[in-house]
């Protein structure tokens, strides 16, 4: 499968992902937007991956390895923010009852 | 010689430190009798060096005293030059001045003893900076007595400070001055620019090979600054209104020596106007004119003083009538003579003003004549002499000035002959009015009239001598041949400049000489009596208002000069440093403040708007690398 | 068209649809119902590009643990349609134009990138597996793996300190 | 590796701390001298000692730049523990686990000082930030601190997301597929289209950690919305650690493609300059003034990814530590008082004259005034870039905004100096005066010979 | 050892000031600046044995920079000024009574150890350390014990010359990296410009030069200094304009002319035409000023700008006279600040209109004050007229310009309009009539009157024998122009 495939397929998801959080007010539903952003990257990095095994894969089997171990950490990573986030916005909707970003303001100018 | 040329001016500096320093504590006599003795000394001093100039066969000496400025190529030295001009005005300025001085003891006894100090030691600081500048071997020295004496006419014209317009007139002398002095400060600029030197004699052997375009530059500014001093149109306003200042001052500074200078300087720098004719233009244009403005102006005035003093301005414009035309001698001739009889004209001024307790309105006086006998004799004297009456001195000195002048352009004469006649006619008036007829001021100022004491008519008959027989020093050549001793003995310095009265023929001469004498005799013949009988009491109208009026010149400069530069000041002021640059730096912190306010906006609270503006951010980046692409 | 061709067009249109709808799900149980779609497309991607550990730990942490901690949370502030804010047109406007112009400035960006007519190998490769996986992470990447741990250490004291009763 | 290890080994003591101590003053002295610890440590790993010789396949790499930061990152941080200790035990109720967090924040700091690999860098910048989250909102009763938290956590993520793309793209355009800071650079795609997108996206997230301008409207909101003390923490010390990876990746990865992606820097600089001086001007809490003048900070340090030569390098430690001390020393200051305006501060020298001297010296640092070190740093950034030859009127620009930036600091010196105020209540115990006092002069004597510090580093280099 | 005692001095008495009781302070100030004030003549003594006069070490080695100081002769003049100007001003003030005044004569030695930091450093960076140092204190003297508005007027001042200074530290930066071997000191820039195109000179010069015209200052980067004048107490006044103002023509001297010759030169006659522009606007300004400060703070205006006309000239006689008139200029406008100051002091008002006819009640102060003002309208015989002189003399006959003719002829305006702004001040401020408020005025006591007899004593001396001035910055002026001649 051509590379560019993959790369604007990423490329799709992440902008939707961005566009969610540009037009979401809700805090879950943002962070949700910014975990399709993450497997976005995700598949890209995969698909790097498996492209630079291709192309040096002969001299060294392991090439290409590095991409989907990175993948790995960002799940790592990822499942530790959303345990963060999802305790911050849990703490904001007991003490507001709202999880709507803008409920919030202030802090301004 | 070069061992006490210095005590000339070192004894007047002793007797203002003296009174200045110490005048709590002197009494009035002590330090009348510093101040005029110190000036006596002088005197003395500058006697005993005359005789040695006078000697054949004297050189020019330079008489180096200390280096003063060094800078570069610039080598000032203070220096003093001894030469039979000099020495002719150190003469003027210690006799003349030794006189006032002396008449100042008893003139100025009312003052409080400080006061008094403070007054001899400003009057010694004049002879002092006259002395310097008469002295001065170079323009520096030259000019730092030129602005002395400027700063000591101010200061006592001045001297009684609580007038509001006492001060005035003083400011008003020195400012006319200083922009006298702005133009001889850039003429000295630039002889220095051009000779490398400010030295008289090197400036004066140079001065050939330089373009006739930058010595009329020269000389022009020069000239502009004679006019300051020697209140000349158009900077000759302030000289009337210096009669504010004592009587003494007026006869010592504002008619004998101080207004002088400018003749002094010209005369000094003749070298330099000989090669520039179109400046010897200007000059005797000018002087032809202040002639006859200010004898005009003089005719109406009924301030004593006033009417002197309109009286120097016009006598200085003979001066640079002759300078004009290149009678340097002539007009050198005419400053010695107007010394005796000017002076004397203004101390008889000062005893009446002190016999009539301060009141100077000719129209309040008359009639003086038999209270104020020595006074009443000394002033008609001085009168003759003035409007040229022969032999009294002022006819001499007059007549060769106009006689050069008819050599050079008949007009001058003509203008010069009908300027002696309007000079006949209010001096006249002047002395008619004052003197005969019967007395009008009050009883009070009846009763208190008296003859001045001793000190005061000594120099008065002194004076009046000189005034009468002065003319003799320089006896035109027509009436004797070498008997005139002033031109042999300023051959030396003002030779080549001389004009050349053998252009004119002696019968010529003769009848010009007749002409003048005649119009002047007509003239007081008219004078005379209709004053007497008529004193000119009523308010004048028409022309004689204009006269009256001074021609509205003061007036002019105010509206011309004075008010548009306040005007430019306040909009300089108001608008332009509070409002545009004050208002450009404020307005930048104002900008600043204002991009604060408005930026602040952009930090609305909100998330989504934050993650918009890093999303466009992301954009613009990406746009520029885009184009940094292609 | 190959069979592998047809599973990525058909993946990538699943993936886009469901991402897409995810976004515009009124009702926040629906997003992250959409959300769960993407991730499982995404997964069968990882297979396709044979990385099927990754594709396994896709579908449990993201699909399964992740996403059921989102709906355990949305379901726990009983969050639905109705609650959910709504947000100025202009502004969601502005949203998509946001996105969509850094979608196209990307894509411009990238659209002459020497690299496109490289291929991704699909369905072959050994990389993606465990074994091989497992011997790169405690080998060469021990350090990041132990490291690791100081970020669920500190996530996990986060989650005690802001979840804690005072 | 003594740092990192030593840091999460404390982290979890701390964690533990409130276990065996009651009494918050005990925790307090526990975190001084574990942080005392800390810093032995990372001078001692300086010095050649390294206790732990761990293999670490390239991941880490460990050079003095790094190593120093981190002594001087600790020395600051010890300095916040003694001045703002109290402080910190007194946001909540768990202190030893606040303490723990800023020892993990520390860990993660000590990792982005010695990455050698993408992967390092974002599990570094993760440490870091996520136990930063939870201490934004640490103060839990308080709206403020949640929304700060929350925006915080929410943008956080949204950059990690844009930096993990840029890394996606450079791993992509790297010639072998490696993260490896020394792979990313070379080879024939050097420069290509994809790998400049990955670089801007990198340096985008990048400069959002380092909150420099278009990427920093999180930072007035979080500073301001925090608890003042963590607001100090993270203005310094954790906006060092950023930075300090920022050049640390620019240095080793991209250092030879600097012409491709230094106008992109430039361009952060100036809106950086720009907007943090401008919008500090307008301020009317003390506070909220600080964080933007913390963003305006940022733009100098920019400078030295601008020149990134050595006397950049050099000179970015030493306006770290001059700036970092500056800022606590303000903040543990401000943190003592409970109203944050400007007028708070009027006639504070007459009542307090230790402090507000101290102040007076950490405002002057900070507006870069001679003989303070906070000149000396900007001297440093500017004359790196200068002897480049290129921005020259980057230079100008910022030394206009830096004449603006006066304004602003020196508002709260008039307003102690040469204002009277009403007295006030402040617990300023003679230690914390001695301290403030030694900060001053510290600084001062880094303004005067800022070679105290650095000269080892110029030794290394040159 | 001579330059670091002058600036050591100072600086440790202004520390150990600020630990003094308030009594104390104001005598150990007096005795640490006369310290200074005998030093600085030994300086002068010790001419000749240049090794005495120089100081180096190490500092800053890495920015190749050294800490070397050296009392050569263009700072001379302005070092002795210093030395001499500080106990002047602190025994005119001596019975002003301040709040906290240890906090105000330490932070008075601090800016005197600034001062002379500046006109003994012969290192660039150290230049601009002291250049800020002595600003600092200045500003902290003046927004503390200034006037009513002196918040705003003195940070407007701070501002400005902050913004200044940073445009030079730009320039030195600049000319740093075009040194031979990255130095900073003098003679590495000296010879900098010649590693740099005409051009680059040209836009240099700018940088370098908009500091300096901030602290003379130049028109239009005037504005903050009529109300900094007017706002600070008059001891700091003095210090702003007797010398701090000196700063910037030192500067140009010794920092920009002869490092950048041919911006200089190219830049000559636009410099000039600001001046004259913002001579003659000042002294238009003075005219209509009816306060005392701030009269005088514009005839100081007029006054600088004639200063720094005179240094582009580019020859000998100007330069002497610049370096001459610095000396002078400080010395009277000190003279009139004691006199302004005495006038506040008794009649609580600086307004000209307020006041008149003190010349009787007070002969002495009248007397004193008038040569003051007539040496500030440079008479013969007084200091200033020697300066003026010979600046304008270097002006006219200079070559570095084709129009001196013209500036000299416009600048000359400014002698006439100065003479009609301070004698119409002279008149309406001593002269006339008394007032409600003059009537009881009484003449000013034995420690001003020897203080205003000093500086008229200076005055008259420089003016009648200004030669020991002239020599002791000849050999610097010949130096500084063999260093700019190289277009010629």
């Amino acid at each position: 499968m051509p590379i560019d495939n993959y790369i604007f397929l990423s490329l799709a998801l992440f902008c939707i992902g961005i566009a969610g959080v540009l037009t979401r007010r809700n805090a879950i539903i943002i962070f949700m937007c910014i975990e399709l952003m993450l497997n976005a990257v995700n598949l890209l990095l995969i698909a790097f991956s498996k492209m630079h095994h291709a192309t040096a894969g002969a001299v060294n089997p392991d090439a290409g390895i590095n991409g989907q171990i990175f993948v790995f950490f960002i799940m790592v990573v990822a499942a530790a923010e959303v345990s963060v986030g999802l305790a911050i916005i849990a703490m904001m909707y007991r003490n507001t009852h709202s999880v709507d970003i803008n409920f919030l303001n202030r802090l301004k100018h | 010689m070069s061992n006490y040329v210095y005590l000339v001016p070192l004894f007047p500096l002793i007797g203002f430190l003296i009174n200045g320093l110490a005048r709590r504590s002197l009494s009035r006599s002590l330090s009348g009798a510093i101040g005029t003795v110190v000036i006596g000394a002088s005197f003395v001093v500058s006697l005993m060096i005359f005789f040695q100039v006078k000697q054949v066969g004297f050189e020019p000496v330079t008489v180096p005293v200390f280096s003063f400025i060094q800078a570069g190529k610039l080598n000032v030295a203070f220096a003093f030059l001894v030469d039979p001009l000099s020495v002719l005005f150190l003469l003027i300025i210690t006799g003349v001045g030794f006189l006032i001085h002396l008449y100042s003891t008893a003139y100025m006894k009312e003052e409080s003893a400080p006061d008094f100090a403070k007054y001899f030691s400003y009057l010694n600081l004049f002879v002092f900076s006259m002395l310097l500048l008469v002295l001065g071997s170079n323009y520096i020295i030259l000019f730092i007595g030129w602005e002395g004496v400027g700063l000591c006419s101010y200061l006592l014209i001045g001297y009684w400070f609580k007038n509001i317009d006492y001060g005035n007139a003083a400011k008003k002398a020195f400012i006319m001055n200083r922009i006298g002095d702005f133009g001889f400060l850039i003429a000295i600029f630039a002889l220095f620019n051009e000779f490398g030197t400010l030295d008289f004699a090197e400036i004066f052997k140079q001065a050939p090979t330089v373009s006739t375009a930058t010595i009329t530059a020269i000389t022009l500014l020069l000239f502009v600054g004679a006019t300051g001093k020697s209140a000349q149109i158009p900077l000759y306003t302030w000289l009337p209104d210096a009669m504010a200042g004592p009587t003494p001052v007026s006869a010592l500074i504002h008619a004998a020596t101080m207004v002088t200078a400018g003749i002094y300087m010209i005369a000094r720098s003749h070298v330099l106007y000989n090669l520039a004719p179109v400046s010897q233009t200007v000059v005797a244009i000018t002087g032809t004119a202040t002639i006859l403005l200010a004898a005009l102006i003089a005719v109406k005035q009924n301030d004593i003083k006033k009417v002197l003093a309109y009286s120097t301005v016009s006598q200085l414009g003979y001066m640079f009538l002759g300078l004009g035309v290149g009678a340097y001698t002539e007009a050198v001739f005419h400053v010695l003579t107007h010394a005796f009889f000017k002076a004397l004209l203004f101390l008889c001024a000062g005893s009446v003003i002190h016999a009539m307790s301060g009141e100077q309105d000719i129209r309040s006086m008359g009639g003086l004549k038999k209270y104020l006998p020595i006074t009443h004799i000394t002033f008609l004297i001085g009168c003759l002499a003035i409007a040229g009456i022969p032999p009294f001195s002022g006819f001499f000195s007059k007549d060769e000035i106009l006689t050069a002048a008819y050599g050079k352009n008949p007009l001058y004469y003509v203008f010069g002959v009908a300027g002696a006649a309007i000079t006949a006619f209010y001096m006249f008036r002047l002395y008619a009015t004052t003197f005969l007829g019967s007395f009008r001021g009050s009883e009070k100022q009846q009763h208190h009239l008296h003859e001045s004491p001793l000190a005061m008519t000594l120099p008065l008959v002194v004076l009046a001598f000189f005034a009468a027989t002065a003319g003799f020093l320089g006896i035109p050549e027509v009436f004797a041949k070498h008997a005139n001793w002033l031109g042999q003995f300023l051959e030396p310095v003002l030779a080549g400049g001389a004009a050349q009265p053998e252009s004119i023929a002696s019968s010529t001469e003769w009848l010009l000489m007749g002409i003048s004498t005649g119009l002047v005799l007509v003239v007081v013949g008219y004078a005379l009596p209709r004053f007497r009988k008529h004193p000119e009491l009523e308010e004048p109208r028409g022309l004689g208002k204009w006269m009256r009026d001074k021609f509205y010149v003061d007036e002019i400069y105010d509206a011309l000069i004075v008010k548009p530069l306040n005007a430019l000041a306040d909009f300089f002021n108001q608008v332009i440093e509070k409002k545009v640059i004050d208002g450009l730096v404020n307005g930048t912190g104002r900008l600043v403040q204002y991009s604060s306010r408005q930026l602040r906006y952009l930090q609305s609270g909100q998330v989504g708007a934050y993650v918009l503006l890093m999303v466009i951010g992301m954009v613009l980046l990406f746009v520029v690398q885009l184009f940094l692409r292609k | 068209m190959s069979a592998t061709q047809f599973l990525f067009w058909f993946l990538s249109i699943l993936a886009l649809f469901s991402a897409i709808m995810m976004v515009v799900s009124k009702s926040p149980v629906h997003s992250v119902l959409w959300l769960i779609v993407v991730f499982f497309a995404i997964s069968v991607h990882y297979v396709l590009l044979n990385a099927q550990f990754l594709a396994i730990v896709n579908l449990i942490v993201y699909a399964g643990a992740i996403m059921v901690l989102f709906l355990f949370v949305i379901m726990l502030m009983n969050l639905n349609a109705e609650t959910e804010p709504l947000k100025n047109k202009w502004l969601k406007i502005t949203g998509v134009i946001g996105g969509g112009a850094l979608m196209l400035v990307l894509v411009a960006a990238l659209k002459d990138a020497d690299i496109r007519n490289r291929i991704a190998e699909t369905n072959k490769g050994e990389i993606g597996l465990i074994h091989n996986l497992g011997m790169a992470l405690f080998k060469e990447y021990v350090i990041p793996f132990e490291i690791s741990s100081v970020l669920f250490l500190s996530a996990m004291v986060g989650t005690v300190v802001i979840g804690k009763k005072e | 590796m003594n740092s990192i290890i030593t840091s999460a080994v404390l982290g979890v003591i701390m964690m533990f701390s409130g276990i065996f101590l009651k009494k918050n003053s005990s925790i307090v002295l526990l975190a001084i001298l574990a942080m005392v610890a800390l810093l032995a440590m990372a001078i001692l790993e300086m010095s050649g000692f390294h206790f732990f010789p761990v293999e670490t396949h390239d991941m880490l790499y460990f050079d003095v730049f790094g190593m120093f930061f981190n002594c001087i990152a600790f020395a600051a941080t010890l300095a916040f523990f003694l001045l703002s200790g109290r402080d910190i035990a007194a946001i909540g109720h768990n202190p030893g686990e606040y303490f723990a967090l800023i020892f993990f924040v520390l860990c993660g700091i000590s990792i982005a000082s010695s990455f050698n690999s993408l992967l390092m860098l974002f599990i570094g910048i993760e440490i870091f930030s996520i136990p930063l989250y939870i201490l934004t909102g640490s103060d839990k009763r308080n709206l403020k601190s949640n929304e700060a938290s929350l925006k915080y956590f929410l943008m956080g993520a949204f950059s990690t997301g844009i930096m993990l793309l840029g890394i996606a793209f450079l791993y992509g355009a790297s010639a072998t597929g490696s993260f490896f800071l020394e792979d990313l650079g070379i080879g024939k795609n050097a420069g290509s289209p994809m790998m400049m997108t990955g670089l801007i996206l990198l340096m985008v997230s990048m400069a959002f950690k380092v909150s420099a301008a278009p990427f920093h409207f999180w930072t007035p909101d979080v500073y301001d919305g925090a608890p003042t003390v963590v607001t100090s923490f993270m203005a310094t010390i954790v906006k060092a650690g950023a930075f300090i990876a920022f050049i640390r990746l620019f240095k080793d990865a991209f250092g030879d493609l600097k012409h491709n992606w230094q106008i992109f820097i430039a361009i952060l600089t100036f809106f950086t300059l720009f907007i943090g001086n401008i919008t500090a001007v307008f301020q009317q809490s003390v506070k909220r003034m600080l964080a933007y003048s913390s963003i305006a900070q940022v733009g100098f340090m920019l400078f030295s990814i601008l020149g990134l030569n050595v006397m950049a390098q050099e000179g970015i430690l030493l306006y770290i530590a001059v700036y970092s001390l500056a800022t606590i020393g303000l903040f543990a200051i401000l943190t003592r008082m409970k109203d944050f305006s400007f007028q708070a501060f009027n006639g504070l020298a007459r009542q307090y004259p230790v402090a507000a001297f101290s102040a007076t010296i950490f405002l002057l640092s900070l507006a870069g005034i001679p003989l303070t070190g906070g000149f000396m740093a900007k001297y440093y950034m500017i004359a790196s870039v200068m002897e480049t030859g290129n921005f020259f009127w980057l230079v100008v620009f910022a030394l206009l905004c830096a004449a603006v930036s006066v304004y602003y600091y020196f508002k709260v010196i008039q307003a102690m100096y040469f204002k009277e105020g009403p007295s006030q209540e402040l617990e300023l115990s003679p230690a914390f005066n001695v301290l403030l006092i030694s900060l001053a002069l510290l600084i001062i004597l880094l303004g005067v010979f800022p070679e105290l510090l650095i000269d080892r580093l110029h030794i290394i280099y040159i | 050892m001579v330059p670091v005692l002058l600036i050591g001095i100072p600086l440790l008495a202004g520390l150990i000031g600020f630990s003094l009781k308030d009594v104390v302070a104001k005598s150990w100030s007096l005795f640490a600046s006369l310290l200074v004030l005998a030093v600085s003549v030994t300086g002068l003594c010790l001419a000749k044995n240049s090794t005495n006069l120089q100081f180096s070490i190490p500092w800053m080695g890495t920015l190749g920079s050294r800490f070397s100081i050296g009392l050569d002769g263009t700072g001379q003049i302005l070092c002795l000024l210093t030395a001499i100007a500080f106990p002047i001003i602190f025994i005119s003030t001596w019975k002003e009574d301040y709040k906290k005044a240890r906090n105000f004569f330490g932070l008075m030695l601090l800016s005197e150890a600034g001062l002379m930091g500046v006109f003994l450093a012969t290192d660039a960076l150290l230049f601009y350390f002291f250049w800020e140092l002595a600003l600092i204190p200045v500003y902290f003297l003046a927004s503390q014990w200034g006037g009513e508005k002196r918040i705003a007027a003195t940070f407007k001042f701070f501002i400005y010359t902050f913004l200044g200074s940073l445009m030079m530290l730009v320039g030195i930066i600049f000319i740093y990296w075009h040194t031979r071997n990255q130095s900073f000191s003098l003679n590495a820039f000296y010879q900098a410009h010649l590693q740099m195109t005409n051009d680059t000179q040209a836009w240099l010069f700018w940088f370098i030069f908009v500091a300096f015209a901030v602290k003379m200052p130049i028109f239009p980067f005037h504005t903050w200094q009529p109300d900094t004048y007017e706002q600070a107490p008059t001891a700091v006044t003095m210090v702003l304009s007797g010398l701090m103002v000196k700063m910037g023509v030192f500067g140009i001297l010794r920092w920009l002319a002869p490092v950048l010759p041919v911006g200089t030169y190219e830049w000559g006659d636009t410099v000039s035409a600001l001046c004259i522009i913002g001579m003659i606007y000042a002294s238009l300004i003075a005219l209509r000023q009816d306060d005392l400060k701030r009269l005088v703070a514009y005839s100081s205006i007029a006054h600088m700008g004639l200063m720094c006309m005179a240094i582009f000239a580019i020859n000998d006689i100007g330069t002497e006279g610049v370096m001459i008139q610095m000396f002078n200029h400080g010395i009277n406008i000190i003279g009139l600040w004691i006199v302004v100051y005495l006038i506040e002091k008794q009649f609580k008002t600086r307004k000209i209109s307020e006041l008149g006819g003190i010349a009787a009640k007070a002969p002495a102060l009248t007397a004193l004050f008038i040569i003051i003002v007539l040496a500030n309208i440079a008479l013969p015989l007084t200091n200033a007229f020697i300066g003026e002189f010979l600046m304008f003399s270097g002006i006219y006959i200079s070559k570095a310009t084709a129009y001196s003719t013209v500036f000299v002829a416009l600048a000359a305006t400014t002698i006439i309009l100065s003479a009609v702004y301070m004698l119409n001040m002279v008149q309406r401020v001593f002269y006339g009539p008394t007032n409600v408020r003059t009537e009881n005025a009484v003449d000013i006591a034995g420690y001003e009157k020897f203080v205003l007899g000093l500086i008229v004593l200076i005055i008259l001396v420089v003016g009648v024998y200004p030669e020991p001035l002239l020599h002791l910055g000849r050999e610097a002026v010949a130096n500084l122009l063999s260093k700019m001649y190289i277009k010629h």
